[in-house]
């Protein structure tokens, strides 16, 4: 039987898990990236609370249902839960040893990411451009903020993907760049949750309302 | 419109005397440890030992003498403080004066003082009580500390530069806000307990991943010492409850710099969410700073009445569920905001059942004790004043939950009364009863008792002369946060009794810093590793311990495997053998989390003048350093079988 | 320079205050928490009482048994008493100390929302008299109260009749304050854009030390006002010597009182229009659900 | 390093799954929720409050989906998955963060 040497970089032989968690440090990084994830949850709640707490202090400015363009959100809604897919189908690939087929997924949810960003400003810019802005009123303000936020992340994501990519060619898939792939998806697919509920909480019930 | 305010002050906060002195003091150090180093060539040391290393037990140390610098610190603000109010309607502050130094003391008290003195405890116990030989993320741990590092700089520059923050701890808006308040100052509150509350979600995660992910074999959760289980509270605490306030501070960054209007009175903002938001971190937070104590306690109570904890099991129970309770209380921070019958109701009662498990603990303690044979060490000093201090503490708690009585309690010097004998009775006394317990482990020798003892009695009969009296202060109608008061409203003499306690206290500080100067020197050595006759794996090490920790990592038996071994003679079990031992897999020391830490810094300077420049550079170069780690590979070597060989025979160990 | 005189002025009224508090009321006073004047307080104060005996049943045994253990089992050459390292659990005394704490709590919990229920409901009247309202507005640094019923202000103290319960509706026109009498009961927030009620009473005449309790910064230790409970007959009478003799609170009046300073006590014989009410909803009263609710009561 | 590429592959068939079935029907679930919650939204097909806590319903099982098919959050390298805990503590509390704060917001039962 092959001992499990701690510690060390050396993988085990015909270990039945996966590549990322073979070796001790790079799965001790996924379970801190959970962690990690489980307070981002708690700042993207307590962005929501604000919101919903301020969605109908619009004082001066647009409410929601004035303001939101039903179109916009539902592409960007979509782009972004396809997003994830293609984040998924990486995974799926990096497991199964192929670089080409991690790096070309990656990529593709890298664009997709890029478009939901252009999106989101072009929205952005537009409400901006008709005079709804952070400072017009609360409601606005949170808004910004609660979208931006989920945007900024979103945007740091692709950098954060693009990196991996550079290193997927440089390295092939050992156990540090499986991690990295695996834990930038993790963060994905919790983005696309979260805009889940900035779709619903948000879009929906604005134009709802 | 965001507003550019530096065009009517200067740079540099002026017309003081008291504030002349204190720039020229902060110049005149800064000269003076510049020209030490340089004069013993102790740059490349400090460098190379120091500033880049990621060894848990240096960033332990690092945190320790950066929490005793701010204890010092924040204890002078209060002695400042108890000056002005020992007697009515003096002029030794002005208002604008005093009002910064009541927001500085509390501000620096938790975030710089109370934080960084349980991290020390948690670097410098946590991965030795489990057998680790580092904490799971190193990296990540020395940029946490530098967080914390340099956000306690940007806070304590303000009182030079600019102007301190002057709106309270809690910073409530909309008085925080931009209308009402639009010096720097407390743009340098927010943006430096952001900077330092990043480093503490990091180590909450952190300490977290080591404790559930790198116990050495056979150490079931249940077979966790009590202060490693304190430490898994506070971090779930950690992780919960900083976000929000990383939120509260952020929205209320964005009111100040981009005029948006979360907090402000216009156009539709909610200055009550700030509070909300505040007190989800705050609560909870009051928890994160007492929690490493009662496991501090739990670990001196059984060594030193050398007995089994009593209920191990009630123990850790009690603490997790204080942690999960604590988040549920929070709207007891302002009963009086009008949140209306249902919702003080609600948290009233939440907030009494905290008493229950915590009550569980204090009996738990009591009976360790009970049929013991208790030493009386320095620890075990603190540990049995810490228990009547915390007690009448949380007695007062318990009444300030009852909401119709906070009615008239809420923002009174009884409540003022209350959280100090909480925070130094609990937080201060538990971080002295570690910092006599675990300062041979760290440093080889032990502090001296003589001068600990002086210490200990200006310590505890200060506290008493100086927080009993604002109780009564409390019952005469006294409002906290009040530069002055009339006479004749019979507040004088408690005042004055009150400040001759704060002074006492500032005496025991000072004995306190003599005895660990004194013990430097003089003090004994710690020869054996295990001064205390203790319990825990760290006593089975050589103090202090070697930089891997564990030349070979033990497997373990049971809940207090050291005091079992030494009990049945096998000590030596947990003693390296050659055929063992292993190359071992250790960390680089790195630069990056120390420039990480200038980025923020400069980051936040940047932003508390709105010199958007500044600031983007400091986020660019923030984005840069992480890219760069991403890239890196080999951030980790191997000592050698021969060097820990040849460590450990010097040590006397093989 | 002008501003150290106005502070020296109200140092001096609370000064005197204060020692007219003392004098009319005797030295016990100055615990005023513990000497209430009103049904509210008084009720609050019973139930400090009750937290205090309740916690004293474990904490004065807590404390004993503390110095007991502690003496008893030091580790002393030829202690005699037991030593017992694995004592470590014993299903009695947990019993006991899950078991009493508990009780304690259930009890104050009951007795807590009760009052906190009962506080919410305006005190019994002690003359038959119908309830009064007051609408009190804090400034940076002082307090404005507005009579709806005479259409009469004050700043910086307030007359009430004895035996009447008096609803404050509160509110700020400046950073928040909290509005604290100490011996008519406890306080609650004036906050921008809201329109919080509080029940005091008085039913002794006398003059109440009351304070802002809620930092608002500098001019902060200087929030002091007074209120003065008379017998109805006085209260009519004073009414009526605002009326006639004192000057009106013009619009003008009121932004020089919104500016921040301190003053001492002023009284005016009418004020704006909806003055309290236009304060709360441009101060963000609009957006709050529950301030409309009020809407209707404070539109006069 | 140890890390030869026979080493990579004669580890992944034990492991891995050979065609993304997960990926695929979490994708298409993903898409029916959303779709669904859109039709609800955006044609009035109920009132108000039922349609708010229907498509709040809806998001909650986006999680799960998001959760279970695609992050994997059930594995661990040894012990139990002690992130699983974590998470459900963390949305207990973003449930009380929100909730109690609307709760607390509303300003109701007020003295009157
Ligand atoms: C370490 C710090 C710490 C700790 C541990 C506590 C513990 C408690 N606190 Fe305190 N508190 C603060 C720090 C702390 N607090 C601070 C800093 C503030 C003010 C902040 C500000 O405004 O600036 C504050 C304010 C504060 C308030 C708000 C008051 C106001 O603003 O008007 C309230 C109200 O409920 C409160 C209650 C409690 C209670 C019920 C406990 C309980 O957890 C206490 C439990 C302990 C015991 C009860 C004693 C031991 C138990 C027994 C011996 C068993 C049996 C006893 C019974 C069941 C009765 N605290
Ligand atoms: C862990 C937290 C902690 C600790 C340890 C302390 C310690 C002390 N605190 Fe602190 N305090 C707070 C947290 C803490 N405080 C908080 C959160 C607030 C609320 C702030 C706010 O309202 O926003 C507060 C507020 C506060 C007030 C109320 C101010 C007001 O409302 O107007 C007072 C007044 O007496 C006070 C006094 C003291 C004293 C005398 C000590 C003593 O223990 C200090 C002992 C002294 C030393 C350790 C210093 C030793 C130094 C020397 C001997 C050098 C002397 C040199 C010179 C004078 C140049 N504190
Ligand atoms: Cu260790 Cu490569
Ligand atoms: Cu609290």
């Amino acid at each position: 039987m092959a001992a499990i040497v701690e510690h060390t970089h050396g993988r085990v032989e015909h270990d039945p898990r996966p590549v990322e968690y073979t070796v001790k440090d790079d799965s001790l990084k996924i379970f801190g990236f959970w962690l990690f994830l489980a307070t981002d949850m708690i700042l993207f709640a307590t962005l929501f609370a604000t919101f919903v707490v301020l969605r109908t202090h619009v004082a001066t400015g647009p409410s929601g249902h004035q303001l939101f363009d039903v179109q916009g959100f539902i592409e960007e809604t979509f782009i972004l839960l396809t997003s994830s897919f293609t984040g998924g189908m990486s995974t799926f690939f990096m497991r199964r040893g192929s670089v080409r087929g991690t790096v070309g997924w990656l990529l593709v949810t890298a664009v997709l990411g890029a478009s939901f960003v252009t999106l989101e400003i072009t929205e952005f810019l537009h409400y901006v451009s008709i005079g709804a802005t952070m400072q017009t009123s609360a409601f606005l303000s949170a808004f910004f903020t609660l979208v931006g936020t989920h945007g900024a992340h979103v945007s740091l994501g692709i950098v954060w993907m693009l990196a991996i990519v550079i290193q997927l060619f440089r390295y092939g898939i050992t156990p540090a760049t499986a991690r990295r792939v695996f834990i930038v998806n993790l963060y994905w697919h919790f983005l696309d949750v979260v805009w889940v509920f900035i779709f619903t909480v948000v879009y929906l019930t604005g134009v709802m309302m | 419109m965001p507003i550019s305010h530096l065009s009517h002050w200067g740079l540099l906060v002026t017309g003081d005397p008291l504030l002349y002195g204190a720039d020229a003091s902060i110049i005149l150090a800064s000269v003076g440890i510049v020209f030490v180093l340089t004069y013993f060539k102790k740059w490349k040391w400090l460098w190379r030992e120091w500033l880049t290393t990621v060894d848990h037990k240096r960033i332990g140390i690092m945190y320790l003498i950066a929490a005793v610098l701010m204890l010092f610190r924040a204890g002078t603000d209060a002695l400042m403080m108890r000056t002005q109010l020992a007697l009515p309607n003096q002029h030794f502050l002005g208002p604008e004066h005093y009002d910064q130094i009541f927001t500085t003391h509390g501000t620096i008290m938790i975030f710089f003082m109370a934080m960084p003195f349980i991290f020390a405890l948690m670097n410098i116990a946590v991965p030795l009580q489990i057998g680790a030989r580092d904490v799971a993320f190193p990296y990540l741990n020395a940029i946490s500390f530098w967080l914390f590092f340099f956000g306690a700089m940007l806070l304590n520059l303000s009182f030079v530069i600019g102007g301190s923050p002057d709106a309270g701890w809690t910073s409530y808006a909309p008085l925080a806000g931009l209308h009402f308040d639009p010096g720097p100052g407390e743009n340098f509150y927010l943006l430096s307990l952001q900077i330092t509350g990043i480093g503490s979600i990091a180590t909450g995660i952190n300490f977290l991943a080591t404790i559930f992910k790198m116990r050495a074999p056979g150490m079931t959760l249940m077979k966790m010492p009590l202060f490693t289980w304190s430490i898994v509270a506070t971090n779930i605490l950690i992780i919960f409850a900083f976000p929000a306030l990383a939120v509260a501070l952020a929205l209320l960054l964005i009111d100040r710099i981009a005029g948006a209007h979360f907090f402000t009175i216009h156009a539709g903002g909610l200055p009550m969410m700030y509070i909300n938001m505040f007190w989800i971190w705050g609560h909870p937070e009051v928890y994160i700073v007492l929690l490493p104590a009662f496991g501090v306690f739990s670990e001196v109570v059984a060594t030193f009445s050398r007995k089994t904890i009593f209920g191990y099991k009630a123990m850790v129970s009690s603490m997790l569920v204080i942690s999960v309770v604590s988040y549920f209380v929070w709207a007891h921070h302002f009963f009086t905001m009008g949140g209306g019958v249902s919702v003080n109701s609600f948290f009233a009662v939440a907030s009494m059942l905290i008493g229950i498990p915590t009550g569980v603990k204090v009996f738990n303690w009591m009976f360790t004790m009970y049929r013991g044979r208790i030493r009386m060490k320095m620890p075990m000093l603190w540990t049995i004043a810490f228990i009547p201090c915390f007690v009448l503490g949380g007695a007062s708690g318990m009444m300030l939950a009852v909401a119709p009585v906070d009615y008239q309690f809420h923002n009174s010097y009884f409540l003022v009364a209350h959280f100090h004998e909480m925070l130094i009775g609990g937080v201060v006394f538990g971080m002295f009863a570690a910092l006599y317990y675990w300062w041979p482990k760290v440093f080889g020798f032990i502090l001296d008792e003589k001068w600990g003892r002086w210490a200990f009695w200006f310590w505890n009969i200060g506290f008493y002369v100086c927080f009993e009296p604002q109780y009564a202060l409390g019952l005469m109608g006294m409002q906290r946060r009040m530069y002055t008061y009339p006479s004749g409203m019979g507040w004088t003499a408690l005042n004055f009794i009150s400040t001759i306690g704060a002074f006492l206290m500032g005496i025991g500080f000072l004995v306190m810093a003599g005895g660990i100067v004194y013990s430097i020197f003089k003090g004994e050595r710690d020869l054996t590793g295990d001064p205390w006759d203790g319990r825990t794996l760290e006593w089975s090490l050589p103090s202090p311990a070697p930089h891997y920790n564990f030349a070979v990592i033990p497997t373990i038996t049971d809940r207090d495997q050291w005091w079992t071994l030494k009990e049945q003679g096998k000590q030596d079990t947990l003693r390296p053998r050659p055929e063992d031992i292993q190359p071992i897999h250790m960390p680089k020391n790195s630069a990056k989390p120390f420039l990480i830490g200038v980025a923020f810094f400069a980051a936040g300077f940047g932003f508390v003048f709105n010199w958007y420049v500044l600031a983007a550079a400091g986020l660019f170069c923030i984005v840069i350093l992480l890219l760069v780690r991403s890239f890196e590979y080999h951030s980790d070597y191997h000592i050698p079988v021969d060097e820990v060989v040849h460590t450990e025979t010097a040590l006397g160990r093989l | 320079m002008k501003a150290g005189k106005v502070r020296r002025r109200t140092l001096t009224y609370a000064g005197l205050g204060a020692a007219v508090a003392i004098f009319l009321t005797g030295c016990g006073t100055q615990f005023q928490l513990l000497n209430p004047a009103g049904p509210v307080a008084r009720t609050e104060l019973n139930l400090f009482d009750i937290s205090i005996v309740l916690i004293l049943i474990v904490i004065v045994p807590v404390i004993g048994l503390l110095l007991y253990i502690v003496y008893r089992y030091r580790d002393i050459p030829g202690n005699t008493a037991p030593y017992d390292p694995h004592f470590s659990d014993n299903r009695v005394l947990e019993f006991i100390w899950w078991g009493i704490p508990i009780i304690i709590v259930a009890i104050l919990g009951v007795v807590t929302v009760r009052t906190t229920i009962s506080l919410a409901q305006p005190p019994g009247s002690t003359s038959n008299a119908s309830p009064m309202t007051i609408e009190v507005t804090s400034l940076d640094w002082k307090w404005l109260f507005q009579y709806p019923g005479h259409k009469l202000a004050t700043v910086n103290y307030a007359e009430i009749p004895v035996g009447v319960p008096v609803q404050f509706i509160l509110t700020s026109n400046a950073p928040m304050n909290s509005f604290w009498v100490p011996r008519l009961g406890g306080q609650e927030y004036t906050m921008p854009g809201m329109a919080l009620r509080l029940w005091l009473q008085a039913n002794q005449p006398g003059d109440y030390y009351g304070h802002g309790a809620n930092f608002t910064g500098r001019g902060f230790a200087h929030t002091t006002f007074h209120v003065i409970a008379v017998p109805m007959a006085k209260y009519d009478q004073w009414v009526k010597h605002v009326k006639t003799t004192a000057p009106a609170l013009t619009l003008t009046g009121y932004k020089n009182l919104a500016i921040p300073n301190v003053v001492g006590e002023l009284t005016y014989s009418s004020y704006p229009a909806n003055s309290f009410y236009n304060t709360v909803m441009n101060d963000g009263g609009r957006f709050m659900p529950s301030t409309m609710q009020v809407e209707t009561s404070l539109h006069h | 390093m140890l890390n030869t590429p026979e080493s990579r592959s004669g580890m992944g068939h034990h492991h891995a799954e050979r065609f993304p079935w997960k990926g695929i029907i979490g994708y298409v679930l993903s898409i029916i929720l959303t779709g669904f919650s859109m039709w609800i939204g955006l044609t009035h097909a109920a009132q108000f409050g039922t349609a708010l806590f229907v498509i709040l319903g809806l998001a909650v099982l986006q999680i799960f989906v998001q959760m279970f098919l695609f992050m994997h959050v059930t594995e661990s390298d040894e012990g139990p998955p002690w992130q699983v805990l974590g998470l459900l503590a963390g949305l207990l509390f973003v449930a009380t963060i929100v909730g109690m704060s609307m709760w607390i917001m509303t300003f109701n039962g007020q003295a009157s």
